[in-house]
């Protein structure tokens, strides 16, 4: 598989280190009144879709990168691959509603 | 007063090998300094490194030089650069603190790496066998940098001339690294 | 008498002759021969058995798709098992045998399988073999795995070396005939980075084997001259003996370059120093298959017969090799094509006894002389024990042959287009599978593999699709115009076996799956294409069914009563021919198989003799033997001993150690350790343990705080890739507003232990004087940036794994040899010692520390006696979910010291613990011992291991049983801490 | 009663082989669904069909259907690398398989059809200290369960198969962990076995047939919507391993579970030359001989959620690196064919066998790769769950709340990483 890293350009897969679900971004607030319950759907359940997945993986041997990778997992097709960092920028401040910037300088 | 003093050594020992289109040397004498960008940091360590070093923060991929010390700067990570530049010493991060303050976060890399210079007509023939990345000069022209992976082993590698490239790689592994340069150039050698 | 079927023509090299053996008897060919090619000059017929009824078989092709002619090549340690002899290019000093029979190629014993035949039929084994019980495993089993495979491995390590490499393209052109070259030289004349591939040794496909003109030249000088054109091109690379054998996701795909396999013989190779075969991972932007096609037999009574061959196969030995399967041939076709085979052969003299024609009507062209033409014409069985002899048509007429050339028609090769999850769709007026819609990325297909079958179309697709494919990438088609050729006819009617036929009717040549095998198949219910091939193991061999499986499915289709495309289509999975293990490993293998990290110390270490043992990629040395010490307990004894009486030193740089910087970087910590970071102070250094988000135990290790805003973390030497990769994911995704930056100083820096009661005093006479490291100036846990030997920069850290007291101290890598040198000198006066990772493992046991036998991922900080330093004050990793109730049993495990009740009795790490007086077994396991050492320092074995509520059963004995190796110890259950457990010497 | 069907005996082989085999019938019927079951089985994979098998036999329950989305055993029974064994470690594991191992050895005679169980023994190599410490806790572990396990030194090794590289390693073999009633077992043939002991016994197989949704009615799924139509049941059981997450959403569920692909590899045949499973510890390798004379061998899952059915090259690359690692001899063999299969890797490596919390409505899955040893005990293990509504005693740990109770079963130790175990 390539991976288009948005600062890179197309790296092979084998670059990279797979972790999982990209709501692993999502982690709940630890004074949650059911934040035990909360962990455990956080850590343990998954959506495991046929179909469109959104995914994190590591540039280990690259720019340690955390990327979060759209990709379908019948066809392992890739429609969109952003920085990890942006995504969780953009959860925070949906969540908090307010937009902060990424603190990545223009280019 | 101790009575003891330290020596230095290198990781190849001054290796320099040729091969039929290929010649193959360890370089020493850089020092790399690690320059971390502190959150909305960046504008003020690129005004300096202008004052200081006369050099751009670069773009991914491409490398910035400037004729002080033959600085070479080039990105590794998001908001993570390496300036490499000509030094013996043991205090590179002091050198460079003296010049960019308290600007960036720094932090000595120089005896992380070993540094493998492959250059000749037959460079590219005999990294077709380890670099998995598409070095050919139309899309990774002379001053081009990458990270990649070259049997198992990171490997950031540089296209700092026609026909030669710098490859970086772990310190300690460096004999397997070197091994297997060889052992691509051995392969690929012509058989006359 | 040599090459007495060698006639003239063709495109081998009558200059360079090579002499070669088969089955021991020296023959002759020529270069640009095959071993096929070669055979057949020399009027070899017969070259193998078939794998269940060990029936005689031929040459039967003239291709990769060849399921018959399988021979053992070479010898010794250079066997190679079932290697096709038509696409073996031939060497001088080749040497193949014959494979699958017990005595002779033509006298086999095994050949009484085919008298038993009615018992072997689809499935057989299945309904049998059952009775008695033990006697599959005993007695049938061993009967039929010694009757199993063809050919055989020699057992010696692979001689050969390999290598792997990467290729990068705009355009890959898979396949060098006509289509394929057509294509290259429109993408290539583009400017477009081009890479033309093709498993053959020469390329031009099926024009080298016909006598079809091209652009008003002949084919073979057409070929040239499109060869010669591209080779002077820059962007283009021309590689032969290459063969594409799988399509990746994205576009990737995987080849392998035959390189030397055709240069020497087993004798010279070891001389060669090249590797014998590349397996090359190619990123292109386009592929443009051009493998051509594949023709297929029709089935009838015996058609397995040496000598029966496919009929373009007949052709290409006759036109390209002038290499004559026999000297009188009948043709079976259902095709037009078929009919070329008899026209050609003619044209060269050879006597053409019969053509039969499934069809009826007229023949499609003009008869060859003397030929009888049996239009409508069916061959029911055929004569001949190690060779055809004669056929029988259906109405009953005999007619002497020595070569049967027989065509159903040509099979596009679809395989790459099918490698993911391109399904083909049926052709019906060529009766054949196509390439479907969806393809693999950048995928097109031209000419014969597109289903495009007569010449003229093939050269205009290839040529028309390179364009389509470099105007696609941006490139600008050049205004050349495709090669012509004059049309020809390529009518076929589908026609698959001969009903008539009593006789058995091979479909798959190499695993004996006939017609009835098929048919049994669906009487049985197993109907799915997929339950055909698994019931009847048919397209299983090493062909991998490109001759049998499209006949096969017709028939089934005319069991079933439905048509071809209902019944369903074999889907072909990677690789295209077999590739060797070997080249699939490329170089990893022996000492090469992962490359070494070595540690600043090993040149010392390997002058002193030390003995290394794996620790990840790492070599670490284990013990240092001195002079008379002819055990290995001996030696680390002896450190263990001279280390808690004066002094140590032990590299410890595999450690991981990561920098860590930033405003935030205090908070950072703080989250990724489950006990409070915040308020260490500068200059301090703390043990810190990391917890995964279930709350088990991920790691342990110090954070030294060197300045506000900068600490220097250690980890455990197998987690240190870990645990960067796990603080990379919480810096950028689960906290990306925090200002802290990683890196990772691991190789930066040559860190030793230096432990013992003289410690201090050794550190002193290095680290350089105006730096106080007395007790009071810096006392245990503390940290600096120091000086040593003039000026050398250096950090030192008070901390102890030993439990004596004891300093790490690191310095820049290159000052790694250097220093220890310096240790070792300058403690000559204590005696000190190195010491290796196994005396570093005895201390630590006798320590009470746990290591990776204890933090095995299964284990909570809890379970380790540490469950009060997990923070429930604020948020990190893994707090949460370290309360559930099942983490916090009551009778749960605790780490405990274990000390054997007979003193002299010694303890093994992997034996569990039953309580005294009870049965072990399962029920009353009570948990293990994970670590054990002889303590030198108590003079008797100890051990590390959990129990159930340890903490509360100190001073009791349970058994440790080890019924594994056959013992069982009584053991006191103690403190882990067995030596200075109020820490006294760690803090002197 | 007892194969309705045909039995097949020395006898009717030799009368069909002299006969032409006019008289073999269909190994299973094709029926048409009914409108209700007892039991409707999701999936007709080994655990499906042995599901159902059981059942029928020892719980005399056949009014049961089992629903299969394409051909019986097309899922990962046909497309495993053979390997049964019981070396566990947990004693949440252990002894399940232990119990699958014993049903296995007692397979053919119990379902009358030779599935070729042949107990070679699998080896699992280590290579350090630590690792020889682990395999003596596992294999002590066993030995308490009542399993059979063996502790290997080099010499050991080296005596049963000479051909692995003692001389020149890497990562040099220290000893071995020796299950001898492990071996290998003709996948195909165990689907189809069970497929003809449950038809034979009035379960209806219906190939075909793919489930696309869930009937639930006031908490309590009454049946299933399929292809073929509604089909409604008393019990709904889904047993369909990589579609476990997709099945389960029909009915509102998440699971612990991802779904990757791992992939397995044969070479071409050759003449017996490795007499057992052997495992490499410091690679990602395993390889056995089959019957037929292939190397069947395989390594790690791939690594990422993967639906496909195939993999990738780096993976089979490092597969076969291993293979060089361990074995240099088998350079000059050729891989002959790839495939991959769909695994249900569950967040600590073991499996479910439970009731969900919608009534009527059950779970099997989450097996990772090891699903083919398990097949005969998740059978039996489901089908008691089914019948009596509570678990086998060898089956208590499998349940869906084990990661709220914090009681995982990671034989591996590497936490909620599916792709990891």
């Amino acid at each position: 598989m390539i991976i288009h890293h948005p600062l890179l350009g197309p790296r092979d897969a084998s670059e990279f280190v797979y972790k999982g679900d990209a709501s692993l971004i999502n982690r709940p607030d630890w004074q949650a009144d059911n934040a035990p319950e909360l962990f455990h759907d956080y850590l343990y359940l998954r959506d495991n879709p046929a179909g469109e997945h959104q995914e994190l993986w590591y540039h280990e041997q690259g720019d340690r990168s955390w990327l979060v990778v759209t990709r379908n997992t019948l066809t392992h097709d890739i429609t969109n691959v952003e920085l990890a960092r942006d995504v969780a920028f953009a959860k925070q401040a949906n969540k908090s509603g307010r937009v902060e910037k990424s603190g990545r300088g223009k280019k | 007063m101790p009575d003891y003093t330290l020596t230095a050594s290198t990781p190849l020992d001054g290796y320099s090998r040729d091969f039929v289109g290929v010649s193959i040397h360890e370089v020493n004498d850089r020092a790399i300094v690690s320059i971390a960008v502190p959150k909305h940091g960046e504008r003020e360590l690129a005004k300096l490194l202008t004052s200081s070093y006369q050099i751009e923060l670069p773009k991914p991929g491409i490398l910035s030089v400037a004729s002080r010390d033959n600085v070479v700067l080039f990105n590794m990570a998001q908001d993570q650069y390496f300036l490499v530049f000509d030094y013996t010493g043991n205090t590179a991060t002091s050198v460079v603190r003296n010049l960019l303050g308290d600007t960036a976060y720094l932090t000595d890399q120089s005896d992380s790496y070993v540094w493998v210079r492959i250059s000749g007509t037959n460079s590219r023939c005999l990294l077709e066998r380890i670099c998995p990345l598409d070095i050919h000069p139309s899309v990774f022209p002379v001053g081009s940098v990458a990270r990649t992976v070259m049997e198992h082993l990171g490997t950031t590698i540089i296209h700092d001339a026609e026909d030669s490239f710098l490859l970086l790689s772990a310190r300690s592994s460096a004999h397997s690294f070197l091994e297997a340069i060889e052992t691509s150039a051995a392969n690929t050698e012509p058989v006359n | 008498m040599s090459q007495i079927n060698r006639i003239d023509g063709g495109l081998v090299d009558r200059t360079q002759k090579l002499n070669f053996t088969f089955d021991g008897q020296t023959l002759e060919g020529y270069a640009g021969d095959t071993l096929a090619s070669a055979l057949l000059a020399n009027g070899h017929k017969m070259v193998g058995r078939s794998f269940k009824y060990h029936r005689p078989r031929g040459i039967f092709s003239a291709g990769s798709e060849e399921p018959n002619a399988l021979v053992q090549l070479r010898s010794g340690a250079y066997q190679e098992p079932n290697t096709r002899a038509t696409i073996t290019e031939l060497f001088h000093g080749l040497e193949a045998t014959s494979q699958n029979h017990r005595g002779s190629l033509k006298y086999d014993f095994m050949a009484v399988n085919d008298l038993f035949s009615s018992f072997l039929s689809a499935g057989f084994y299945y309904k049998t073999f059952m009775w008695p019980k033990a006697f599959w495993e005993k007695f049938y089993e061993p009967v039929i795995r010694a009757a199993a495979g063809l050919g055989r491995l020699s057992g010696e390590d692979d001689p050969d070396i390999y290598d792997k490499g990467f290729l990068h393209c705009d355009v890959l052109v898979v396949g060098a005939g006509p289509s394929g070259l057509s294509a290259a030289l429109s993408a290539g004349r583009a400017g477009a980075r081009v890479i033309l591939m093709d498993e053959d040794f020469h390329m031009g496909g099926r024009l080298n084997a016909e006598i079809l003109s091209v652009d008003g030249q002949s084919g073979h000088e057409w070929t040239r001259q499109a060869i010669a054109e591209l080779s002077a091109m820059d962007n283009v690379r021309l590689m032969t003996r290459t063969t594409a054998y799988g399509a990746y996701d994205h576009g990737i795909i995987g080849a392998l370059e035959r390189a030397t396999d055709h240069l020497i013989s087993s004798s010279d190779k070891p001389n060669l120093k090249k590797p014998r075969q590349i397996l090359w991972r190619v990123y292109t932007e386009r592929t443009i298959l051009c493998a051509g096609s594949t023709e297929r037999p029709i089935a009838f009574g015996n058609n397995d017969r040496p000598g029966i061959m496919l009929a373009g196969a007949v052709r290409a030995y006759v036109n390209r090799w002038g290499a004559l399967p026999g000297k009188r041939v009948a043709v079976f076709t259902n095709n037009d094509d078929g009919w070329r085979t008899a026209t050609d052969l003619a044209e060269k003299g050879v006597e053409i006894t019969a053509v039969i024609d499934s069809r009826d009507g007229q023949p499609p062209v003009d008869v060859p002389n003397g030929a009888a033409v049996v239009m409508g014409g069916r061959i029911v069985d055929t004569q001949g024990r190690h060779g055809i002899r004669s056929i029988t048509l259906s109405n009953g007429q005999k007619i002497p042959t020595d070569c049967l050339a027989v065509s159903g028609g040509w099979s596009p090769n679809v395989q790459l287009t099918c490698h993911q999850r391109g399904r083909p769709t049926w052709r019906e007026d060529i009766a054949a599978f196509v390439p479907g819609g969806e393809l693999p990325q950048g995928m097109m297909v031209a000419g014969a593999a597109a289903g495009n079958l007569s010449l003229s179309s093939v050269l205009q697709d290839g040529h028309d699709l390179g364009n389509q494919a470099v105007s696609d990438l941006g490139f600008n088609p050049t205004a050349a115009v495709a090669a012509i050729s004059e049309e020809e006819t390529v009518g076929i009617s589908a026609f698959w076996y001969v009903k008539e036929s009593k006789a058995r009717s091979w479909l798959d040549l190499q695993n004996d799956v006939t017609v009835k095998d098929v048919k049994l198949s669906h009487q049985e219910g197993f109907r799915s294409v997929e339950h055909l091939k698994r019931y009847t193991t048919l397209g299983m061999a090493t062909d991998q069914g490109k001759t049998a499986n499209i006949p096969a499915l017709a028939v089934m289709a005319e069991c079933t009563g439905k048509s071809i495309p209902e019944t369903g289509t074999t889907i072909f999975r990677p690789p295209y021919t077999p590739v060797a293990i070997g080249a699939l490993a490329g170089r990893a293998r022996g000492k090469d198989f992962r490359p070494a990290r070595l540690t600043p110390s090993h040149a010392w270490a390997e002058e002193q003799g030390a003995v290394f043992v794996e620790t990840g990629i790492w070599y670490r040395a284990q013990w240092f033997p001195k002079a008379g010490e002819t055990h290995w307990r001996q030696s680390v004894d002896r450190e263990v001993t001279q280390t808690r009486a004066s002094v140590g030193v032990c590299d410890v740089t595999t450690l991981g150690k990561i920098d860590i910087q930033g405003k935030d970087a205090a908070e950072f910590l703080n989250k990724v350790y489950a006990n409070a970071f915040a308020k260490l102070p500068v200059g301090k250094v703390r043990y810190g343990i990391m917890l995964r988000e279930d709350g088990i135990m991920m790691d342990d290790g110090t954070s030294a705080r060197f300045s506000d805003n900068h600490f220097v973390m250690t980890t455990t030497t197998a987690n240190a890739v870990g645990v960067f990769r796990h603080m990379e994911f919480c810096r950028q995704c689960l906290w990306p507003e925090m200002d802290v930056h990683l890196i990772s100083s691991t190789e930066q820096y040559a860190q030793f232990a230096v432990a013992g009661p003289n410690a201090r005093k050794l550190l002193q006479k290095v680290v350089d004087s105006y730096h106080d490291i007395s007790n009071e100036a810096f006392p245990f846990m503390a940290c600096g940036e120091i000086t040593v030997c003039d000026g050398v920069p250096a950090r030192l850290f008070r901390i102890s794994f030993s439990g004596e007291l004891a300093y790490e101290i690191a310095v820049p890598t290159r000052y790694g040899d250097s220093l220890v040198r310096t240790l070792m000198a300058a403690g000559e006066e204590f005696d000190v010692t190195a010491y290796g990772t196994e005396a570093l493992g005895v201390m630590r046991i006798e320590k009470g520390h746990a290591a990776g036998n204890e933090l095995n991922g299964q284990t909570t900080a809890q379970d380790l006696g540490m469950g009060r330093m997990v923070s429930k004050k604020k948020d990190c990793i893994g707090n949460t979910l370290s309360e559930r109730e099942n983490l916090n049993r009551e009778d749960g495990l605790s780490l405990v010291g274990l000390r054997p009740v007979n003193r002299s009795d010694e303890l093994k790490a992997g034996a569990h613990f039953i309580a005294k007086g009870k049965a072990a077994n399962m029920t009353n396991d009570e948990g293990w011992m994970s670590s054990v050492a002889f303590s030198p320092s108590l003079g008797h074995s100890i051990g590390l291991g959990f129990i159930k509520q340890g903490n509360d059963r100190m001073g009791e004995i349970v058994r440790a049983a080890d019924p594994l190796r056959g013992s069982e110890v009584e053991v006191e259950i103690v403190s882990a801490h067995f030596i200075d457990p109020e820490g006294e010497r760690l803090r002197a | 009663m007892e194969h309705r069907g045909l039995k097949y005996s020395g006898f009717k082989v030799i009368k069909e082989a002299l006969t032409g085999h006019k008289g073999w019938k269909p190994v299973w019927r094709t029926p048409k669904p009914r409108e209700e079951y007892d039991v409707v089985i999701v999936g007709g994979g080994g655990h499906g069909l042995a599901t159902a098998y059981y059942l029928a036999k020892e719980f005399g329950i056949t009014n049961v259907a089992v629903l299969e989305k394409g051909w019986i055993g097309s899922g990962n029974v046909g497309r495993n690398t053979t390997i049964v064994r019981s070396n566990y470690l947990l004693p949440g594991n252990e002894p399940f398989y232990e119990f699958s191992m014993k049903l296995w050895e007692n397979l053919e005679q119990d379902f009358n059809y030779n599935a070729m169980v042949s107990q070679r023994g699998i080896l699992n190599l280590f290579h350090n200290d630590a690792g020889r410490d682990a395999y003596a806790r596992r294999g002590n572990a066993m030995i308490l369960a009542g399993a059979d396990a063996v502790l290997l030194d080099q010499d050991g090794v080296r005596q049963m198969y000479p051909c692995l590289d003692f001389e020149n390693a890497r990562f040099p073999i220290k000893g071995g962990l020796l299950q001898p009633r492990g071996g290998t077992v003709r996948h195909d043939a165990v689907a189809w076995g069970y497929a003809r002991g449950a038809d034979s016994r009035g379960v209806d197989i219906i190939q075909n047939c793919e489930v696309t949704g869930m009937v639930i009615e006031n908490g309590i799924c009454r049946g299933v919507e399929t292809s073929q139509g509604t089909i409604k049941a008393k019990k709904i059981a889904v047993c369909v391993a990589g579609s476990s997450s997709r099945v389960m959403s029909m009915a509102g569920m998440r699971l612990p579970i991802e779904s990757h692909v791992l992939q397995a590899f044969v070479s071409e045949g050759l003449k017996p030359i490795l007499p057992g499973v052997v495992t490499f510890g410091a690679g990602h390798f395993y390889v056995s001989q089959s019957d037929k004379g292939g190397l069947v061998f395989g390594g790690d899952i791939d690594g990422y959620n993967s639906y496909a059915q195939r993999g990738n090259l780096p993976v089979v690359e490092d597969v076969c690196e291993g293979g060089m690692a361990l074995m240099p001899m088998i350079g000059r063999a050729r891989l002959l064919r790839m495939w991959g299969g769909v695994m249900d890797m569950s967040m600590d490596g073991s499996p479910f066998i439970d009731k969900t919390h919608i009534d009527g409505l059950y779970f099997n899955g989450g097996w990772c790769y090891g699903g083919f040893k398990a097949t005969p005990a998740s059978g039996w293990c489901y089908a008691h769950l089914l019948a009596k509504d509570k678990p086998h005693p060898v089956a208590t740990e499998y349940r869906l709340d084990r990661f709220k109770r914090g009681a995982m079963i990671d034989e591996k130790g590497v936490g909620a990483q599916p792709n990891l175990h």
